[in-house]
């Protein structure tokens, strides 16, 4: 029996325990930390925190516990991910959840959402200076695009072995955005910029709101046919909204697919960072090239729309531009936080969805673009 | 590493292209779009117009024939009865079965012409008009 | 860098376009119309539509994005209809919403079900003169089953490359129930037969209604074994819906279940239209032995009607056999329009419930029967 | 194409029989349900008639004896009891927690003899019977 | 045509039909009456028995509908038990129902929940005798853990081709809780004991709740790894359930995705009972075992309690020990019942709540230390 | 069978050691895992009365300062307007925002100093306090 107790102990997580994963362990409640007690984008970061607990647990190899190996149940929900499937429920949710009367009202701000897609080309070339192979290279980019669904999908397209570092870089960014963005934004403005007001956009029939997914659909994937399976999700899941007579799918697409989908996907992208395959040189330049992504992001963003207001009678807010990096409605937020700082009686939260969802459809583009050029 | 082999490395993948083709796609995407959308409220009021100007040229045209039918057809007695059936409303809602209009019609004792009778005239002359899911509602623009 | 923009724009859909697909895409645009603007069956007709689109936009073949090349996101979808899946939990779905009452009160109104049936077998005739396969006549046939899970569930067993036509065939062909059968029910039926009135039927007790999918699950699939999967789970379903104590279930498979396959089957229906597949001669043949079929369906409904009539006593309208077509509740609701286009004050709806979901009981047996004869 | 051809074309496949068998068999199908189902209700009547017999029966010749035992147990002060608590019940619902019942009775000054024991004299007596989920109800046939 | 009639009546129930499969519809029958009429777990017996219909319907074999036949519908559902995948999602629904107040307000508690697990070793022991492998034998002996997804997910591990008898064993069983446990519950404690009375448990912090999952997690996961699939997710439902912030995700957990796989898992599970397959000597000794095991599962979590007597100042009422077994919530309200059979004024509800949800947490570690042994 | 059979049988497939150990480690488990449990609340209890201990240091040697600069701040004018304020909670709810605030005081003729003003000023004494998702709430730590 000793013989038993010795296989058993030889088992257990304790003489299987490596410093990596004690490491991730720590990172993981860190996660969940930051999600229950920041409020930091809680509705990922406790189940990716959980995920990377779950997954760098100690468990001997063969027995089909690990994501890694075929035949467990984590490998299984795992599916998911790697063959794209995930992302684009979750982008049916978004647009079935997402008004897109703002940007409708005022389409001249999607120009803020291309700008800030800049980050991701601009990265895209530093992570290729850095060694990466292109296909590598174009996912590191598109964490720039802050789009968590979007840089798993393009990732799980032309790099499925750096899902895990890329996706709880591109979480983390989007999560830390009330932190990362402030500063850039008040280097990049003046205070009299960030004082502009901005006018009340014009109402928005049901009916332009019905016939945008279809024309939108139409457009993004005739330029971008590799746009297709996330923005034809995304529009598809505006108009289950907007068409009003379908309130029941759209329901279905916002509720029970979005969320079942998220707790899937937060679940194993945390559970694909084992210690030794997440704790490597790699995974430290993927995080530095990704901050340096949000930060170039958020800068051509602001500087933009700072170009732009050359141009305009009515002049916009710089601060919008940062919001055009995406990170649905958490950079819509921080401008709307920033703006108030100067003058608690300008609303902009309205004013920054449009370059915020613009931004969306930015990345999502620029990750077709990406894949076509590299498949 | 040396600036020149960075450099190298960008060139080696053809990566200053790819960069510089992806933002412009991307912006080129996104520039049309919004110009298309800025057409949408457009071409959607040009189109209501264009109805407006049918049916006035309509109106013109056939709108007194029309009138004069449903005028021959919409006898006083009619209109009062109308009239009558029409301060229901507020109990039936905008829209409402025909059951329940003749229920509610004869519990306030209006049996005289019957229910049914005066139902089906105001059905043919176009007051009540009847919805895809078979409910019923008041047509305003026939009441003038 | 012309060669990536030349490249890139040989990508794009302008240079790809085909006129089959300009063709489908303005079929897809109008089913949405039709949906949103006629209420034509909307959560159907919509995602479909938006699945049209989705599977017409001109991509490059090779990149993994169309619903027939493997791996691509919506062939992943796809697989519940090639496989089976979907039709199956839409009829748990369907049987967990299904009030049986009014045909357990009046069984012999199912006979108006079994009635309807004969557009299927017919339809097969006509199909096999036009030099159709056996199993291809088939499939076309059960689009006058009218039906839209059973057609795809049969045709995915013995044409699955059809599928697309038929599903399309046959949804749009329900929709358009209050087109397609009013004429027809006033060309067989006198002025007199559609004043006739009925009476209430009686009060069916719940253990009558506990009782019903159990022993209607028993009979029916020992006589048509195959019609199992279908029917199998439209009698889960009802079981779960009157057992009561299982309500929780019951809503699950009514409101979850339903709603998220009905969204994923709708677009990859769609999807599968691809016009170099879809606008072919044999499409043409199935759109015009479908509405055959249906017409024939409603034909039979209403002479067998008649022809009970000259035994009953007490006069069924003879209105309600045209709902022995399935597509529930729709061809009810038309019985009941048509019937107070008479006489407003003649009630009908309830009474043409009975043979509208007989005739759903019917076609999934008529499938199972096509199906055994044919493997 | 002839007539003919479109006819061969049929016999080929054995189209004919399989239409026709088809049919019939889904005919037949429907027509047994149809039979089973109208019989669905009378047999179960059949069943509760046959209870309403036994239990008649029963009575006949058991009753008797059960209502003395109860009877015994039954005391009139334990029944003028038991009319106190029931006045309870509309505040309770039809189904209730014995704890709930004890603080409404001790609430309204029941205390004498304490209501612990008089509950448990009544779950004795039949009167307080307890469903699967551990609720308590008022059993009527007992009261009688 | 007579041809074509012989072979579908060859092809029918009433040709194919076999005395075993007559049987099996009896005992589906039975589980649905049990779980409507009687209350039995409705949740589980009525889509276990409608299952068991189902699976016995006489059909052809080759036709793809036996669900062990590939292809089938039913066997495509049925990949979600055999893969073990259902389980750990029922699992993570219950953690995002299950409120651990009670467990963590008095620890000590948990120590009758691991008495009761000696059930399982014990019955292992005896199939061992009977002649079982040791798979077979673990698989059988977990019944006594009196938890159906537990029971599922380590037979589908060990023992696959007995998943259908086990799990009908172990939910029979389970749902019997209120018929066998009591007179055991009554041999093993005397009317003094029964009416020993436990004082409130204290307030448990949020912060507490919220710290539980995650300690729950690494504690039991390094020391028995291969829990990790089943107590992973219970602990991650739970988390989500805790944190307040992710309330959405939780309800999707606990609504969407438990009802929706309670439905799969149960009419597939109900379906795997084919009469040939299931009627067996095996199944008679499985039945029996698992019998056993539950009576001694219950027996040791009573004199457990009884042991811990001897050393408590505070003496608790052995009774709770009973709830031990797991069948959450079920064996804690027998245990209640029983109390308060003695006395109607002893409310054990919640304090046995303590030991039967630590029974769910004994059982998966069993589970996970046998999968260990025996991989 | 015999029973030296039976325990044979056990023997055989090493039956007798994993029943003991696996039931071992199962216990062991929940022993470790309750031990645990037990802990968290007086760890984190600890943990609470830490941070008091800190914050009364902190009071100790820092507070006086801040209590004085915000006296500056604080002028018994802005302190009567902040009462003022501070009644319109109850329509507000605890967590509000600005534009609401504004237009309540200003439904409210609280127009002198103007509602921006006062607010910067009571959010600069520290008196009104923004969370992570843009709202304000009253802190009432600087109120005393
Ligand atoms: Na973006
Ligand atoms: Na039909
Ligand atoms: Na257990």
């Amino acid at each position: 029996m000793e013989d038993l107790f010795l296989q058993f102990l030889s088992n257990t997580g304790f003489a299987l325990v490596d410093y990596r994963q004690v490491i991730m362990l720590c990172v993981g409640t860190l996660f969940i930390y930051l999600g229950i007690a920041k409020h930091y984008e809680p509705l990922l970061l406790v189940p990716i925190g959980f995920g990377v607990l779950m997954g760098n647990m100690p468990v001997m190899h063969g027995m089909g516990l690990s994501i890694y190996e075929e035949g467990s149940v984590l490998s299984y929900l795992y599916y998911g991910v790697t063959k794209g499937i995930y992302p684009p429920l979750i982008f049916m949710g978004i647009g079935a959840m997402t008004d897109f009367s703002t940007m409708l009202a005022r389409p001249s701000l999607m120009l803020l959402g291309a700008a800030a897609q800049a980050g991701i080309f601009i990265t895209f070339l530093g992570a290729l200076m850095l060694g990466f192979s292109p296909g590598e290279a174009a996912s590191i980019g598109i964490i720039g695009g802050a789009d968590g669904p979007t840089a798993i999908f393009l990732t799980s397209k032309l790099a499925p072995k750096l899902i895990g570092p890329i996706a709880i870089a591109a979480y983390s960014y989007m999560a830390l955005v009330p932190v990362i963005q402030p500063p850039i934004m008040k280097l990049f403005t003046t205070k009299k910029e960030r004082l502009i007001k901005m006018r009340e956009p014009r109402k928005v029939s049901k009916r332009e709101r019905i016939i945008f997914p279809i024309i939108g659909l139409i457009l993004s994937c005739l330029l971008a046919p590799a746009a297709l399976p996330l923005l034809g999700m995304l529009f598809l899941g505006n108009l289950l909204k907007e068409a009003t007579v379908t309130e029941r799918l759209a329901d279905a697409a916002r509720n029970t697919v979005i969320d079942t989908v998220t707790i899937l996907l937060g679940v194993t992208v945390g559970a694909s960072t084992q210690g030794d395959i997440f704790l490597t040189k790699e995974s430290i330049g993927i995080f530095v090239l990704g901050a340096l992504s949000f930060a170039v992001a958020t800068a051509c963003g602001l500087v933009f729309a700072k170009g732009m207001n050359l141009f305009l009678k009515e002049k916009i807010n710089p601060l919008i531009g940062a919001a055009g990096v995406s990170a649905v409605p958490d950079s819509a937020r921080v401008v709307h936080t920033v703006a108030q700082q100067e003058d608690p009686t300008n609303y902009l939260l309205m004013h920054a969805m449009a370059p915020n969802i613009s931004g969306v459809i930015g990345s999502a583009i620029g990750a077709g673009v990406l894949w076509s050029f590299l498949t | 590493m040396q600036i020149a082999t960075l450099i190298e490395q960008v060139s080696a993948h053809n990566g200053w292209n790819m960069a510089l083709a992806g933002m412009t796609i991307v912006f080129t995407c996104l520039v049309i779009l919004a110009l298309t959308i800025s057409r949408i409220h457009k071409i959607l009021d040009l189109l209501d117009n264009r109805d407006q100007l049918r049916l006035k040229m309509r109106e013109f045209f056939v709108g007194r024939e029309k009138e004069k039918q449903v005028a021959s057809l919409l006898t006083p007695a009619l209109e009062l009865e109308a009239a009558r059936y029409r301060r229901l409303t507020p109990f039936l809602g905008e829209t409402f079965s025909l059951k329940k209009l003749i229920r509610f019609a004869e519990s306030r004792g209006m049996t005289n012409p019957p229910p049914e009778k005066t139902i089906r005239q105001l059905m043919e002359v176009g007051l009540i008009k009847k919805d895809m899911r078979n409910r019923f509602t008041w047509d305003d623009s026939v009441a003038k």
